[in-house]
């Protein structure tokens, strides 16, 4: 395999990542599901989910303006072309010039998912209803309090690594130049706490929940309907995947050395093992905790913002 | 008449005007007041009539003679003039205590004695102590309109003032140039008028005080 | 076209502009049309200069105005760093000079020969104090720039315009003030108003005296920038003004005064060489985070379109001083620490162009907004977007602009200031490190909360049903105020998406500042594709934001298409699911309560007081009628002025109760004054 | 040539004996400005002379040098302005009934004979002539300030001659003792010892001691005269209930001339007793003047007491530039002495106006100038902005050399406290200015017209406010350096 363009790369990683979101979701439903000592739907269950939706025909608010059928058009867009920066599997050997492409930045990649936060808040005011709404400013207020976090924990790692490039900062750990030390555990203690919010799990919002008080994410899509409601759920998934595996990237990365099948297919299989563990945490903090009081949401996120400052102190001091 | 004899009789007509303007911050009525201003004017009449003998220079003889005439009898009759037509009550009344005006006074004077002292040098060619005596005179004159009440008297305090400018004028320089005398005179006569006019105006349209009114202030 | 030659075709063409009302002859019509004629002439020739003098530098514009004073000579020339904020100003400008006429005939104000001369002159005086070479002319241009404001601002006559007008002229005079006190001593010292001889004797200085001139300063241009502390007037100015006035205010005047502290900062008060002291860096960083976390935290409650729009630039001037802060703090320390200040100083730069730009934009919308509706009020409006679909469009691109989200220009100048405050935090070190890494989690929560505050004003104005009559019958605005818009949303865009040949334009002024390599070769920009800053220690730290953008516009393409692909079952319409209740416009989320959940989290600095009626006639568990009545405190103004104010009068009426009307009094100090001179001053 | 300087006072003078006799209005409107563009043109011939073939002298009691023409210029200016102001304000105020037809010939000629004591003030070369012009003036501006025989007007006409007559005779107290200091050097055969020229000749020679104390009371004197604080307090009354040209007059020219007693005797004492000296005082009283002013200005509820405070302020601001001294310090302190005689008249007649639209002196009910008189309301603005000090109108030059002179002279502290005081009194006063622009008029005001002569003389004011804003004309600036040399005794 000649040098492959950084193009085919990051597509190959996109469409890998796009493959295996909804499997992630699966994995994590039925984890919760043996936990809770029921048999739960299985695996493959969101892939029929959305092969119904992308049939469905839609139903459109009659107060809602031509946004509305663009917003899931965009958001799906904006989520996938984050998950064309996060490296999955290979990354080009630093430093060759050639034709490489820096795509991979870790604040560009976060733009792109506040991008699609943007607009499905922005779309859930459209239709004109109180839980679209609520939906939209609760997932804003969320918003604002884990960014800065966010920011903290990749500025850690960027600074050792120094660049906040997410070639870099892998192709810094593989080289060994990395020792797990004290600043990398908590930042990774902080990420998961982000992850849990990220991805709108338990303590932060209720995926399975159709109670408007409680849903968050979910309030969002309420208007949607059809092929567009398929477009925003597999989103979903992907920016849900694509969390997973920038906690992989900055913290212990399975990339392959070299672009050999076989280099390939280990890599492949450590980057699923290390899914499955965080699959089965997800899991475990959902059936064991019961969600937040919407206010109490602030102390919780402030562990994750306390952990990841102390992570930047020790690493800088 | 020996220039220190003439210096003597300054220091002597100096000392008595001090007293007499003492008189009038004390005095409690008016038409003795306006008697002792009276006074005054003849003592710096005389004044002007030793220098005129001592330097024997004619202008200070004609303002001897002008000073007699204006400041000693003019003003006085136009004082008395303004004090019938506007019927106020014969004694004066103060606004501050004339304890403490008399306490001011004695500051002035000190204040004047202890700057004059100062000028070391030039005192010789000054008659004696006539310039301390000329600023306290000058300022005590104004303490006597700061602390009546009656417009008149304000006027008369004013006079007083502008006498012991004169007397300074008289004892530190041998007067001034004769028109320069005439023309403060002249302007002391316009601004007596002018008062006057003001001062019968009040008493006729309001019937109060000139000098009572405070209504503009802040 | 030589620069000068053009620069002097721009202030002729301002004058004609200003000079509109009396050729016009007082007809209304005929003035806007000339006045605006006039100003657009101006700025397409600024924009020309501007970007003819960043690129050629080697023909500087330098010419001595006429000798006006005898005691000083005016004098004129435009560096690289002159160049680039005559760009900014032109720009906008131009826009502001499409927008104007149309806005003004739907929204007029109280004499048409005051709009159009002293938007003129207004735009005249702050391109004078860019080409500002001597302390007078930048002074007279700076209080000229104040007072053509002050006449736009009160233009509309009212009440409320008079108070909003002496509040912004009082503070900007203040720092005026200060300013004035700075240059003479300044001038004092190298006995010529030349910024030549200024700097000479600056360098000179001592380090003591140079921070305490650059604090007082500071001061000076803080006040008229708009930080934090001294803000107060900017959110009751800025809404008072015509929308496009508001536009120029807010874009373009705050950056005047940027302008002034970089070129105090680097310029005229920097030592001959050595770092720069640290406390300047440092105070111009804090000042920086500090003002853009209240600003937008500020921005978040207000339901005025336009006083929201005047606490966002508060925030946005913040974010460029942090940029300013860092190049402050870094420059001239050699290594690592040159290229951390160079991406820093342009990143301060390109937010500055980026601010004009989508801030413009967003008041030209809010203009359009008040030309259709009449209202600015966010509770009363609402569903524009089916009704102004362009202003809609526009208003989401500025929103998405200003809340610094790929693919446009405010992710662009967010990512370099970024990465300055990451790479400087690195090449700090130690606890000095540390207070960079916050200030940049600072900057993240920044843009976190202005993208909710602009979530709301977007969703809240032009989507839902609409809550008041005028809102409904709003009709979309004429195609010229449309091209005003269409122009800066051109920018954003372009700047988003091709940020490479912007930065060659960025490249002039850093050099001029900062001296050494420039831009150029720390950020390789091949072509219009990439953009990338060389990391501290080797690594590569590279965006393309083009690539994004292209790789964001295909993906959208595709699924564009797999979605639009009509299906079997088709498409239906149908009214809101409102569990059953006939829905209206009282169902839609409003601001208030969009904005409620942050104002419970940041309940200690906003103080919220709140009144809620209750009218439940016989049962008291049925509400006929419910009124809430809700407050939100600026600490600043509150506070700090408040209590100024206060003090200043209480003694002020302490004095004067104390004089007394009687003439006693006044004879009593008369000899009292005598007496003391003589005393104190008599003897020898 | 040296006749001129005879002739200049005798003109208003025998303008005004004339008027006693003329009882028609317009006609007494007419020989008011026939006498003041007499008197213009002759201030203009004396210039030229003056300028090209030095300093004239007149038998030994008049003589015109650089300051003289200055002043000279300033005080026939606003009288001319002033009496074109006059012709509308006094049709209106005989139309409204509050003047008698009768007392025209007095007022007109009282105002003739004003202005040419003021003449006579500015032209005096001996000190005695001086004194003698300044009491001149006051008692005609007493009559002047008196002339409405209201209450108010009688307290503030009796409280003005009492108060300045009290400061005029310290003023002839320090005349006195310099003469004696005069005589005395010239060893007692004192010929010319009056007049300043010689005085500043022999002024090294002068015994420092009594020059000192000469100084002090003639600074107190004319510092009463001129408003410097705290001996300043007749002054808001004063040209408060002053008629609106009296006003003008008053504190444009008038208190002009005390400040040139006071400069003729700064160039004598720094003769004497160094520049220190003197300089320091000047200082203080500036100072303090600027600052006692300010608390006036921001809780004033009268519009012409404000602007009687404000000019307290500017007083103190020339003696601050007389006391910071140096050339640039004097050639300020100068340049500010006609660029505030100037805007403060403007501002005085747009107050009259105001005044006499709304029929209230107090600014609370001042409302709406801009929509009612629209002009008035511009020039209101326009001199409020000026009066505070902005570009691109004259007193923010002669400020900004004040600030650049003080800093120059080391003076850092005061020039803060000052530069504080500024700013200060610059928000008091655009509050004031903005609340009686803008805003709605009261019910009972009406947009009558407003009078052209008096837009004319406005508008000639603020034309030569916004010329000396912006350039400082050839000629002028080479009478204020000449004006500050013959200052600072060089």
């Amino acid at each position: 395999m000649p040098e492959t363009t950084p193009w085919a790369l990051a597509l190959g990683q996109m469409a890998l990542l796009v493959a295996l979101g909804p499997l992630v979701t699966g994995l994590i439903q039925k984890l919760k599901a043996r936990l809770q000592c029921r048999s739960g739907a299985g695996l493959l269950q969101p892939y029929s989910d959305l092969a119904k939706l992308f049939r469905k025909g839609s139903v459109r608010a009659d107060t809602a303006t031509s946004l509305f059928g663009a917003v899931p058009v965009l958001v799906l867009a904006a989520t996938l072309s984050a998950a064309a920066l996060v490296p999955v599997v290979y990354v080009a050997p630093q430093g060759s010039d050639g034709a490489v492409v820096p795509l991979g930045d870790a604040i560009l990649l976060l733009g792109w998912l506040a991008l699609g936060r943007f607009l499905t808040a922005a779309g859930a005011l459209d239709a004109g209803g109180a839980f679209g709404g609520m939906g939209a400013s609760r997932e804003m207020t969320v918003a604002t309090l884990v960014e800065p976090v966010l920011i903290v924990v990749a500025f850690s790692v960027a600074v050792a690594a120094g660049t906040t490039d997410l070639a870099g900062i892998v192709a810094h750990h593989t080289q060994g130049r990395h020792i797990f030390g004290a600043p990398d555990l908590l930042a990774l203690f902080a990420m998961l706490v982000l992850l849990l919010a990220e991805t709108g799990r338990i303590p932060v919002d209720n995926p399975d929940t159709h109670l408007e008080l409680t849903m968050l994410h979910e309030g969002m899509l309420l208007e949607h309907s059809g092929p567009g409601l398929g477009c925003l759920v597999l989103a979903h998934h992907t920016k849900q995947i694509v969390v997973i595996a920038l906690v992989q990237a900055l913290f212990l990365p399975p990339m392959a050395s070299s672009l050999s099948p076989r280099a390939l297919a280990v890599a492949f299989l450590g980057f699923a093992g290390l899914t499955v563990v965080l699959a089965l945490f997800l899991a475990l903090i959902e059936a064991s905790y019961a969600k937040l009081r919407f206010f109490r949401l602030p102390q919780f996120l402030g562990i994750g913002f306390v952990s990841a400052f102390l992570a930047a102190a020790l690493r800088l001091l | 008449m020996t220039p220190e004899l003439a210096a003597r009789l300054i220091d002597a007509i100096g000392a008595f005007l001090l007293f007499t303007m003492i008189h009038i911050l004390a005095a409690s009525q008016l038409y003795r007041a306006i008697y002792v201003v009276a006074a005054q004017s003849v003592f710096i009449a005389l004044a002007g009539a030793v220098l005129g003998a001592a330097t024997d220079n004619l202008d200070l003889w004609i303002i001897a003679i002008v000073t007699l005439l204006v400041k000693a009898i003019l003003l006085p009759w136009l004082l008395f003039g303004v004090v019938r037509r506007i019927r106020i009550h014969r004694e004066i009344v103060s606004v501050i205590p004339i304890t403490v005006t008399l306490a001011i006074a004695g500051v002035i004077v000190v204040v004047a004695f202890h700057l004059s002292s100062s000028l070391g040098s030039v005192t010789q060619a000054i008659t004696g102590n006539a310039l301390p005596v000329g600023i306290s005179l000058t300022l005590m004159g104004v303490l006597v309109m700061m602390s009546r009440r009656t417009a008149l008297v304000q006027m008369i305090g004013l006079f007083a003032s502008e006498n012991g400018i004169f007397f300074t004028a008289m004892a530190v320089s041998q007067g001034m140039p004769l028109i320069i005398e005439i023309g403060v005179i002249l302007d002391v006569i316009l601004g007596a008028l002018v008062m006057g006019v003001l001062v019968l105006r009040v008493r006729s349209s309001i019937d109060s005080d000139i000098a009572d009114l405070d209504r503009l202030r802040g | 076209m030589r620069p000068d030659t053009g620069s002097s075709l721009m202030f002729a063409a301002y004058a004609v502009g200003a000079a509109a009302p009396i050729a016009a002859g007082w007809s209304t019509g005929v003035t806007r049309l000339l006045g605006h004629l006039g100003l657009l002439t101006g700025a397409v020739m600024g924009v020309w200069v501007a970007v003819l003098s960043l690129t050629q530098p080697d023909a500087p514009v330098v010419a001595s105005g006429p000798a006006l004073f005898p005691f000083a000579a005016l004098s004129v020339s435009l560096d690289g760093l002159g160049a680039y904020f005559l760009l900014v100003i032109s720009l906008v400008a131009v826009a502001a000079a499409l927008f104007g006429p149309a806005y003004l005939r739907a929204h007029p104000t109280r004499s048409a020969a005051v709009e159009v001369a002293g938007i003129n002159v207004f735009v005249a005086s702050m391109a004078l104090v860019v080409f500002a070479h001597d302390a007078l002319t930048f002074l007279l241009a700076w209080e000229g720039m104040t007072l053509a404001s002050y006449a736009l601002v009160v233009a509309e006559g009212g009440e409320g315009n008079a108070r909003a007008g002496l509040v912004y002229i009082a503070m900007a005079h203040a720092g005026t003030a200060l300013l004035m006190g700075v240059f003479l001593l300044l001038v004092g010292r190298a006995e010529s108003f030349d910024f030549y001889l200024i700097r000479q004797t600056a360098a000179t200085l001592s380090d003591g005296e140079r921070t305490l001139l650059f604090f007082l300063v500071l001061g000076g241009l803080a006040a008229k920038a708009g930080v934090v502390p001294l803000h107060v007037w900017l959110p009751l100015a800025h809404p008072a003004a015509p929308s496009h006035v508001s536009a120029l205010m807010s874009g373009v005047m705050l950056k005047v005064a940027i302008y002034g502290v970089l070129r105090f900062g680097f310029d005229l008060l920097a030592p001959r060489e050595g770092p720069l002291p640290p406390s300047w860096g440092w105070t111009v960083l804090i000042l920086g985070a500090t003002s853009s976390v209240l600003g937008v935290l500020y921005a978040l409650q207000q339901h005025d379109l336009k006083r929201l729009l005047a606490f966002h630039s508060v925030e946005n001037v913040g974010i460029i001083l942090m940029g300013a802060g860092i190049a402050l703090l870094l420059c001239r320390r050699g290594g690592a620490c040159e290229v951390v200040a160079a991406v820093g100083l342009a990143a301060a730069l390109l937010h500055t162009l980026n601010h004009a730009a989508f801030k413009g934009l967003l008041f030209l919308c809010a203009g359009s907004i008040q030309v259709a509706t009449h209202l600015l009020n966010l509770e009363d409006l609402g569903g524009l977007g089916r009704r102004m679909p362009w202003t809609a469009w526009l208003f989401l691109l500025g929103a998405v602009a200003i809340s610094a989200l790929p693919p446009l220009n405010g992710f662009v100048s967010e990512w370099m200031t970024f990465q300055a405050l990451v790479l400087g935090g690195a090449a700090l070190k130690g606890a000095e490190g540390l207070a960079a890494i916050i200030a940049a989690s600072a900057l993240a929560l920044t843009g976190g909360l202005a993208a909710a505050c602009f979530v709301k004003a977007f969703g809240v104005t032009f989507l839902g049903r609409p809550r008041s009559s005028h809102a409904a019958e709003a009709v979309e605005v004429p195609l010229s105020m449309r091209a005003g818009m269409l122009l800066l949303a051109a920018v954003c865009v372009a700047v988003g998406v091709l940020p490479g040949p912007v930065l060659s334009l960025v490249d002039a002024p850093v050099r001029c500042l900062i001296g050494g390599p420039g831009l150029g070769a720390l950020v390789t920009v091949r072509g219009p594709l990439v953009l990338s800053a060389l990391g501290t220690d080797g690594g590569v730290t590279a965006v393309s934001t083009t690539a994004a953008a292209a790789l964001f516009g295909a993906l959208a393409v595709g699924v564009l298409a797999f979605v639009a692909w009509p299906r079997a079952a088709g498409r239906r319409l149908a009214p809101t699911w409102t569990c059953g209740m006939a829905p209206d416009s009282r169902f839609d989320y409003s601001a208030t309560a969009f904005a409620k959940p942050l104002r419970f989290i940041f309940a200690a600095l906003y103080q919220p007081k709140r009144t809620v009626e209750r009218d439940t006639g016989v049962n008291p568990y049925v509400v006929r009628r419910l009124r809430w009545e809700g407050d939100v405190v600026d600490i600043a103004e509150t506070q700090l002025y408040r209590r100024l104010l206060d003090g200043v009068m209480h003694v002020a009426s302490a004095v004067r109760r104390r004089s007394t009307g009687s003439i006693h009094g006044y004879i009593g100090y008369v000899i009292g004054t005598l007496l003391l001179t003589l005393l104190a001053f008599g003897r020898a | 040539m040296s006749s001129l300087l005879w002739i200049l006072p005798l003109v208003p003078t025998s303008f005004g004996l004339l008027m006693l006799g003329v009882r028609d209005r317009r006609w007494l409107n007419a020989l008011d400005l026939a006498s003041n563009a007499l008197v213009a043109t002759l201030v203009v011939a004396l210039a030229q002379h003056v300028m090209s073939a030095g300093p004239l002298r007149a038998a030994g009691v008049f003589a015109a040098d650089a300051v003289t023409i200055l002043f000279l210029a300033l005080v026939a200016f606003l009288g001319l302005t002033t009496a074109i102001y006059t012709v509308g304000w006094m049709r209106h105020k005989v139309a409204a009934g509050e003047i008698p037809e009768r007392r025209l010939p007095v007022y007109f000629a009282l105002i003739q004979i004003f202005i040419a004591t003021m003449l006579v003030t500015v032209v005096a070369d001996n000190l005695g002539v001086l004194w003698i012009a300044m009491e001149g003036t006051t008692i005609t501006s007493a009559l002047l300030v008196g002339f409405a025989r209201d209450r108010d007007g009688l307290e503030a006409a009796w409280k003005y001659i009492i108060v300045t007559t009290i400061g005029i005779s310290f003023g002839l107290f320090g005349t006195v003792l310099i003469y004696a200091a005069a005589a005395h050097a010239q060893g007692g055969v004192p010929e010319g010892a009056m007049n300043f020229t010689t005085i500043v000749a022999i002024a090294p020679t002068l015994d420092p001691g009594i020059v000192r104390i000469g100084f002090i009371f003639a600074l107190i004197g004319y510092g009463t005269k001129a408003g410097l604080a705290p001996v300043h307090m007749w002054l808001p009354d004063a040209h408060s209930q002053a008629p609106t040209p009296v006003s003008a007059l008053l504190s444009g020219a008038l208190i002009k001339c005390a400040l040139f007693g006071i400069i003729r005797f700064h160039t004598i004492a720094r003769g004497a007793c160094g520049p220190a000296f003197a300089g320091d005082l000047l200082l203080l009283f500036g100072l303090v003047s600027v600052v006692v002013a300010t608390p006036f200005i921001l809780t004033q509820q009268d519009v012409k007491r404000l602007l009687g405070y404000h000019s307290v302020e500017h007083v103190g601001i020339v003696a601050f530039g007389l006391g910071i001294g140096g050339p640039l310090g004097t050639y300020a302190a100068l340049l500010h002495v006609l660029n505030h005689g100037v805007t403060k008249a403007l501002v005085f007649f747009v107050a009259g106006d105001a005044i006499g639209r709304c029929g209230s002196r107090d600014m609370r009910r001042i409302r709406g100038l801009l929509r009612v008189a629209p002009f008035a309301g511009t020039f209101l603005m326009l001199g409020a902005f000026s009066l505070a000090g902005t570009p691109p109108f004259s007193i923010f030059i002669s400020e900004l050399l004040v600030i650049q002179a003080g800093l120059a002279g080391g003076h850092t502290l005061a020039v803060a406290l000052f530069l504080a005081m500024v700013v200060v009194i610059f928000a008091g006063l655009i509050h004031h200015a903005g609340k009686m622009a803008f805003g709605a008029p009261e019910p009972s005001v009406h947009a009558g017209e407003e009078p052209r002569s008096g837009l004319l003389a406005m508008s000639l004011l603020a034309a030569v406010m916004l010329a000396l804003g912006l350039t400082v004309p050839v000629p002028l600036h080479d009478v204020l350096v000449r004006a500050a040399e013959v200052t600072l005794g060089m």
